[in-house]
């Protein structure tokens, strides 16, 4: 396929990874120290609304005196702290009072919808209160010039760069940091925590409510850098997404953005398709050769680190990536036939994707052992 | 609940599984009122007109039992699936699924009345149930999380389902614009039970389902079985129990259930068919219904009624007091708030009850490095 | 001997610490002196642990003092007491499995280095491993610092336990039951590091309900009884029995008499089987033995030797890859548990929470959970809730379960009992062999006594009755003949007669007859 | 526990007092349609000439599109009825199996003019309107036909429908017009809903009619109805990929969805257009760079067809409302004048009939049912 596709589907890819990355990490902090979250998706949904909120009134009231951005870093301000408020919501209900951390979660979500439709309905729409704008586009000198690498990775609005710094960061603060190694042995042994003088709940509070701070920045995100302003259920689904993303990763940051990017991929590529200019089927392939290559790569690598490679499975393995070389190689010289596939279809990828690397890759991949069970002290 | 351990002490058990919902209704409505006066309608008249929707006179009385039957049905699926450790939040898609199979068994099949019926909901029934073993299948199999898998299915059944009922779908009524389903043939409707209303028999399959349930947790080896898992998966290994065989099967009747909710609702209401925009919720409103339950199939019809009383009564209370319907989705989880943390009812009315923590399942587990 | 004008390091003056319905502790006092090895006797529930966690900060009391080196102290959590020296090796081992040795070592008391970020700093690995080796080679306790515990032995685990107290810079050492891992050499060497520690200038409080490593190692031994203190004295002016006494408050048979075995017909068959354990490595390595009808075979061993995947082979809850079980003659191998069951093998599992019971249901559901399925209980799929009932009435009686109502949740009842449920369940129905595994850890005297007492009636009545356990005592006193476990394999096979707890020890070690005879 | 009870039921008591006094205060900033209704509602019950309810389909009314357009024109006609706020009200529809208890009700309520909009609704308003023959019915968007798309009105019921494909092919040939790159794309909501389906193929013929060699890229929402009309960001995510891929001017058509993508074009730097609405109104991001919007005065219509049932000229059967381009506000002088000249032409000969805008092309949306004017 040509540069340019490639280019355009990966950094469409990345654009509609970043909030669901976001959502991820907001998982991550809760489950790496054992509150489970599946209330991601309301967080964003109330964030991205004060965040339109705090934005489009701070102007309105300064009368648009200030510049935009800082408008816009109100909003951002706003929406961060609402995250971390409604997580602290979620934190109370699931570490103070004990009850099902996934009946906590679902009860925010049901208050998300209801109240951000609620008073959209009754505030935002009668007044036409007007969003201010997204951040711009700031390329970065020098590397966005690279060819590729650069339009792909160094052509994004600012929190794009800071969706891909926070994953790194996390990654250094959950594995190298103190705060880390607290979170971690805390969401593995509480009890253990307890007996050298780490306080288990306030451990927990702590990073359920930083994890609120990134679902901030998750609804924060699709209002400063797509849409603009506030829409109804504007996250329609993202939250959960993010949750499955952070369950294929591993539970990492790096493999929550390295799954968030395969549904960003899958989705872009579902709208790519419609543009006409592509045959489906030909893409079809050539994705599910990619698919079968990749499994094999990775089976590969991740047998070769759990140093248990059998002749057997080597062997299944390397058919898994002959194979699917061969289907991308050969696509090239087979004339495919020209058939369009529903457009529902094609919004399907991600969801299949998902359920086939379920099955297959991380059946071994376990979570955080206590995730889920409210700490009692003896 | 453990209805052994009802018997420890009725009369306590009886007043907090009483007293709680309620006052935690009673005060959910009060904050509510808060949101509803800043927004500049009055709380009064609003409950007054989502009262008289739900019960102002027979035909909302009527309105209500409807909405009310598919939540029954979806709670009780849902919560059979919580007893049985697993957190089946693809009873949407499964509703879906279900009244897709019933309504292509109702407007093909020709057969009287007397078999037709039996058959279409059985279509349903069967649909549910294989698509929400998939999920069991793979968590059995390859331990992938059922909250992730389920959430999938979703997505999955509902773009497939849009696909069939669109233009070119193979469900596609050709003598509508619309995107919808042929209505199903006179012989897979449901009986009306009082003649010149809406009022259809779903309601009392519905109840009956409750007890069978009931009987199914609290009065069988298999329900024994299911419970076991879900409280405990290394002891019910220990005494022989199939945990695999058992996650698909508790995944499949649950999902079952779902599937002839749905199956009830395209049979029992006009136009009788499947319409983008059908039953869009249900299996969500159902988790929230389980929960708000107890996961008690008793319990469920109650919380059941409670939410489809509140759906029906959200019309009037628009229509009175031009209050958006969404108060009624903040109602909801303000009450299920409330009933899942009764500490703080507890402690606003000072209520002495010690915690019974027996028998109470943990909603999560198995998420991460849990027992599976 | 201590001359007393030195001041205690540790003072403790009428702690009392109550728990809904129990009083644990009641007005205990007591004092460690410094450089000194304290043995804090009691049997289990006499209030050792409690007395321990408030101490190290886990539990407040509701009265009482704490002196350390002549201050009052109030000791809010275990920050608090670490930071006046006080550590505390628990009894179950409180490692995080997933980390390395350095990760446990360093956790609460993080090193970093680079910038000064707090709690974001980068951890200094290196250097903390470095010190740990210093450490270790002080102390004599060889690790690896980037092991990860979960495939550390329980012995390295401990060394591991004590090291993360010595590092955090400990004065005063609390170990709790720390030998019940060990083999008797273990425990000696064990003891030698103890006496180390205390010639480097700690000082150390040591619980135990063992009385022979009572009165093997400590200066002094207070003991306690019902949350009570019941004295304080020394090993040369006490014995055995004294202690004894002071520990259960009457007489104890140390030992049940039991009669002569009349084994019969071979009921169990193990050839040659090798197991698996859940990292795929080999852990029963060819084990073969047999059990005849009336007879008692103990399996002794260092935890973590295999016995507890024999079992689970044993049971069918675990597959084997190699080798056959034999049933009565008839091949069971990787049979599963449900048929186990019903051809006649009862298990009492090691955790009994975890395994044995459903701790959310009720007394009577627990006692039908290998049978629920049968006739009276259930017909044609439905349970018949009288039979069940009426079932759970009798065997409360004959069992002796000290209940509210047999409606009760299992959770409600004491370790003893909930035991008692599951030897009730297993012994009430017709079988052939039963596997009791760690049947009596972590009870108090009466049960022991009352489960022991069941097993050997077990075995008089004719059922082959597999012993596995850490409890040498308990192996020796009910063994017709002993099979010592080690890496997987029985090392040796005797017949309980000619049994003594150094020969064991040794192979426990892993040694052969040849190094015992030279 | 009593007491508690007591101190709530004050509190409640004390909120609705409160009510009246931060009632007007409120209304001012945030509902005007919601003022007095709690304390005047009573007695000014029959003083109302006409009740008129409005039944939304599924969706939210304040979609600053099609159900919005309908409402806003009730709320209009209400006004120049001189009818109070008590007087007129709406029903929001969240699930299809609920259009006719939702529709009955405002029967049962007494309610005489009943406005319904959704082709999803067409044919069970017909019904009830058929039971009611003494009470009025106006479907927008519903089209007055029988189980076999034959004509077959009711004196008591208009549907009032657009030829939402006139509006697009204007706004298309507008985009044709306009594009420099030659590359123009849309954003749709779900595909399977006819006015969205016409809207979209017109706008592509209306493109190729000025501009044949222009590129169109058309996308809808992959999704089922509760979410491809209401997930504006990913229109947002795919009009950002349009512009990467070289469209300049932008139009969407589809609810929330559209809305975003057009919010995000615009912020690119691309011209867009709106639809239903004056988009220039509804959406104030984009009052920079919207060109038109495809009007289809659903507003206008409400209003007429209420006014004619005021004044007795009310006949049955189906209205068909122009669809017309909105004023070009502030990128008037952007457009160069022959443009709008030759859009002047457009416009007549698609009212002649001359150019059938709904012309199928080679995988266009078969979900269009253009149905010829009369």
């Amino acid at each position: 396929m040509e540069i340019n596709l490639i280019i355009g589907l990966s950094t469409l890819a990345i654009i509609k990874a970043a909030p669901l990355v976001f959502g991820a990490l907001c998982g991550l902090l809760g489950e790496r120290s054992g509150v489970i979250n599946i209330g991601i998706e309301g967080m964003m949904l109330i964030s991205a609304f004060t965040t339109f909120l705090g934005s489009a009134l701070f102007n309105q009231w300064t009368g648009g005196i200030f510049p935009t951005n800082l408008s816009l870093l109100v909003g951002l301000f706003c929406g961060i702290t609402s995250g971390a408020l409604i997580a602290a919501l979620h934190a109370v209900l699931s570490i103070h009072y004990k009850i099902d951390q996934v009946i906590s979660g679902t009860v925010i979500n049901l208050l998300a919808v209801g109240l951000t439709n609620y008073i959209a309905n009754v505030y935002i729409d009668p007044t036409h209160l007007s969003g201010v704008g997204v951040f711009p586009t700031i390329p970065i000198p020098i590397l966005s010039d690279i060819p590729i690498i650069g339009p792909i990775l160094f052509s994004h609005q600012p929190m794009i760069y800071l969706m891909f710094i926070m994953v790194i960061f996390m990654q250094y603060l959950v594995f190298h940091t103190p705060m880390g190694l607290r979170m971690r042995s805390v969401g593995e042994h509480p009890r253990s925590a307890d007996t050298v003088g780490i306080d288990v709940n306030k451990t927990r509070y702590v990073n359920v409510i930083l994890g609120g701070v990134f679902a901030g920045l998750g609804g924060a995100i699709m209002v400063l850098e797509s849409v603009g302003r506030f829409q109804k259920l504007m996250t329609s689904g993202r939250g959960f997404i993010a949750l499955a993303a952070l369950i294929f990763g591993g539970w990492t940051s790096t493999g929550a953005l390295g799954s968030a990017l395969l549904f960003g991929f899958s989705e872009a590529l579902g709208v790519r398709l419609q543009f006409g200019d592509l045959n489906h089927v030909k893409v079809i392939v050539i994705v599910s050769g990619l698919v079968i290559l990749g499994l094999g790569i990775f089976l590969l690598i991740k047998k070769i680190i759990e140093k248990e490679i059998s002749i057997k499975k080597f062997i299944s393995i390397s058919i898994l990536i002959v194979l699917g070389s061969i289907i991308m190689i050969g696509s090239n010289y087979v004339k495919f036939p020209t058939f369009s596939i529903p457009i529902e279809f094609l919004g399907l990828l991600p969801y299949l994707l998902t359920i086939f690397v379920l099955a297959g890759f991380v059946r071994r991949a376990k979570g955080p052992a206590a995730a889920g069970i409210p700490y009692e002290k003896q | 609940m453990d209805n052994l351990l009802n018997k420890l002490n009725p009369i306590k058990n009886i007043y907090i599984s009483v007293i709680v919902p309620i006052l935690a209704i009673f005060t959910a409505l009060i904050l509510s009122s808060v949101v509803i006066i800043l927004s500049g309608s009055n709380p009064l008249l609003a409950y007054l007109a989502l009262a008289e929707g739900a019960f102002g006179n027979l035909n909302n009385w009527i309105e209500t039992i409807l909405k009310t039957t598919p939540l029954i049905i979806g709670g009780l699926g849902v919560a059979l699936a919580f007893r049985g450790g697993l957190f089946n939040i693809g009873v949407e898609g499964q509703i879906f699924v279900g009244s897709i199979a019933s309504v292509i068994i109702g407007t093909t099949l020709k057969a009287p009345a007397i078999i037709h019926i039996p058959l279409t909901l059985l279509a349903g029934v069967i649909a549910g149930a294989v698509w929400a073993a998939i999920p069991g299948y793979l968590k059995a199999k390859f331990g992938a999380h059922e909250v992730i898998t389920t959430i999938m299915t979703n997505y999955i059944a509902t773009r497939i389902i849009t696909w069939s009922i669109g233009m070119n779908g193979p469900l596609r009524k050709t003598t509508s614009f619309v995107p919808e389903t042929n209505s199903l043939l006179e012989t897979a409707r449901l009986p009306i039970m009082i003649s010149d209303t809406r009022l259809h028999i779903g309601i009392v399959i519905a109840l009956i389902l409750a007890i069978v349930v009931y009987i199914l947790l609290f009065r069988t080896t298999l329900g024994i079985e299911i419970r076991t898992v879900g409280l405990n998966i290394t002891a019910a290994k220990y005494c022989g129990i199939k945990v695999n065989r058992n996650i698909v099967l508790t995944m499949a009747i649950s999902g079952g259930l779902a599937g002839l909710a749905g199956a009830i609702q395209v049979m029992g209401l006009p136009p009788y068919n499947f319409t983008a925009g059908f039953n869009v919720g249900y299996g969500f409103d159902s988790l929230a219904v389980a929960v708000l339950g107890n996961i008690n199939p008793i319990g469920v019809v109650f919380s059941a009624f409670l939410f489809g009383a509140m759906d029906s009564g959200a019309r009037l209370m628009q229509l009175r007091a031009k209050v958006p319907v969404d108060m009624i989705t903040i109602l909801q989880g303000l009450i299920l708030m409330f009933v899942a943390a009764n500490q703080i009812i507890r402690g606003i009315y000072r209520i002495q009850i010690q915690d019974k923590k027996a028998d109470k399942v943990n909603l999560s587990q198995g998420w991460g490095g849990g027992s599976k | 001997m201590k001359n007393n004008n030195i001041e205690p390091i540790l003072k403790i003056e009428n702690i009392t610490k109550k728990f809904p319905g129990v009083l644990a502790n009641d007005r205990i006092c007591f004092e460690l002196y410094p450089q000194e090895i304290h043995c804090l006797l009691g049997e289990n529930g006499a209030g050792k642990s409690t007395l321990m966690n408030i101490i190290y900060g886990l539990y407040t009391q509701d009265e009482g003092k704490i002196y350390v080196k002549g201050e009052e102290v109030d000791i809010k959590n275990p920050n608090d007491a670490l930071g006046l020296g006080i550590g505390m090796v628990h009894q179950h081992f409180m490692l995080i499995p997933v980390m390395t040795v350095t990760e446990n070592l360093m956790l609460g008391q993080e090193k970093t280095t680079g910038l000064r970020l707090g709690q974001l700093s980068k951890l200094d690995r290196s250097t903390v491993s470095k010190e740990l080796r210093e450490l270790a080679t002080k102390y004599g306790l060889s690790l690896n610092p980037n092991a990860y515990i979960e495939d550390l032995s329980v012995g390295e685990e401990q060394r591991v336990e004590i090291l993360k107290v010595l590092y955090k810079g400990a004065e005063i050492l609390i170990l709790d039951e720390p030998t019940a891992v060990l083999t008797p050499q273990e425990t000696d060497e064990f003891f030698n590091i103890l006496r180390m520690l205390v010639k480097q200038g700690k000082s150390i409080i040591f619980i135990t309900h063992k009385l022979k490593e009572v009165l093997t190692i400590a200066d002094r031994i207070t003991v306690l009884r019902n949350g009570k203190t019941v004295g304080t004295t020394t090993p040369n002016e006490t014995n055995m029995h004294e202690l004894a006494e002071m520990m259960v408050g009457r007489e104890v048979l140390l030992n049940i008499e039991k009669g002569q075995p009349d084994p019969k017909e071979k009921v169990l068959e193990v050839s040659d089987l090798f197991v698996m354990d859940n990292r795929k490595l080999n852990v029963v390595n060819g084990v073969s033995f047999f059990i005849r009808a009336g007879e008692i075979y103990g399996i002794a061993g260092v935890q973590g030797n295999g016995q507890k995947e024999l079992v689970e082979t044993l049971t069918g809850l675990r597959k084997s890859i190699r080798g056959h079980v034999k049933l009565l003659g008839d091949d069971v191998t990787n049979d599963n548990a449900r048929s186990l069951t019903l051809t006649g093998i009862a298990h009492v599992p090691e955790d009994r929470q975890k395994h044995g019971l459903v701790m959310g249901f009720s007394i009577d559901l627990n006692l039908i959970l290998q049978t629920y399925f049968q006739s009276p209980f259930s017909k044609f799929g439905f349970i018949n809730l009288d039979s069940i009932q009426e079932n759970a009435t009798q065997l409360v009686k004959k069992f002796d379960i000290r209940t509210p109502s047999i409606n009760t949740p299992v959770m409600n009842l004491s370790g003893g009992n909930q035991q008692k449920v599951i030897i009730a369940r297993e012994l009430n129905r017709p079988i052939h062999l039963l596997v009791v595994n760690q049947p009596t850890r972590g009870l108090d005297v009466g049960s022991i006594e009352f489960i022991h007492r069941q097993i050997v009636d077990a075995r008089d009545k004719g059922v082959a009755v597999l012993l596995v356990s850490a409890e040498l005592d308990e192996i020796l006193s009910l063994s017709d003949r002993i099979g010592v476990m080690f890496n997987g394999k029985i090392v040796s096979e005797m017949n309980s007669s000619e049994a003594d707890k150094t020969t064991l020890g040794y192979y426990m070690a892993g040694l052969t007859r040849e190094k015992i005879v030279t | 526990m009593k007491r508690n009870l007591t101190k709530l039921m004050v509190l409640l008591a004390i909120l609705s007092i409160l009510l009246t006094a931060c009632q007007p205060k409120v209304s001012e900033t945030e509902q005007p349609v919601q003022n007095e209704t709690s304390t005047t509602k009573v007695e000014e019950k029959e003083e109302c000439s006409y009740k008129i309810g409005y039944v939304s389909d599924v969706g939210k009314i304040n979609d600053q599109s099609f159900n919005q357009a309908s409402w806003t024109g009730v709320e209009e006609a209400a006004k120049l009825l001189g009818l109070g706020k008590e007087c007129y009200s709406f029903i929001e529809t969240t699930d299809s199996a609920d259009y006719e208890i939702n529709i009955r009700s405002f029967v049962d309520e007494g309610y005489n003019i009943i406005v319904t909009s959704g082709f999803a609704m067409g044919a069970i308003t017909r019904q009830i309107a058929k039971e009611n023959p003494e009470l009025f019915f106006i479907g927008v968007g519903q089209e007055q036909v029988n189980e076999n798309f034959e004509p077959d009105p009711y004196p008591n019921a208009v549907g009032l429908n657009f030829r939402e494909d006139f509006g697009g092919f204007l706004v298309g040939a507008l985009a044709g017009l306009m594009t420099e790159t030659n590359v123009v794309g849309g954003v749709f909501g779900c595909q399977f809903i006819p006015p969205v389906a016409r809207y979209e193929v017109g706008y592509y013929n209306g493109v190729k009619f000025v501009n044949p060699d222009a590129k169109v890229i058309n996308v809808y929402h992959p999704g089922s109805i509760d979410v491809c009309f209401s997930d504006a960001t990913f229109g947002s995510e795919t009009a950002k990929a349009l512009v990467s891929e070289g469209a300049d001017v932008l139009y969407g058509a589809g609810g929330l969805t559209a809305n975003g993508a057009l919010i995000t074009a615009c912020n690119q730097g691309a011209y867009v257009l709106g639809t239903d609405m004056d988009q220039f109104v509804t959406l104030p991001e984009v009052k920079d760079c919207i060109l038109s919007s495809a009007l289809k005065d659903i507003q206008e219509g409400v209003v007429g067809v209420i006014g004619s049932i005021a004044d007795g000229s009310f006949g049955g059967g189906d209205v068909y409302a122009p669809s017309s381009l909105a004023p070009f506000h502030n990128l008037d002088s952007a457009i160069p004048e022959d443009a709008k000249v030759l859009l002047e032409e457009i416009a007549e000969k698609l009212y002649s009939g001359e150019i059938n805008p709904c012309t199928p092309f080679e995988g266009s949306n078969p979900n269009t049912f253009c149905v010829p004017i009369k």
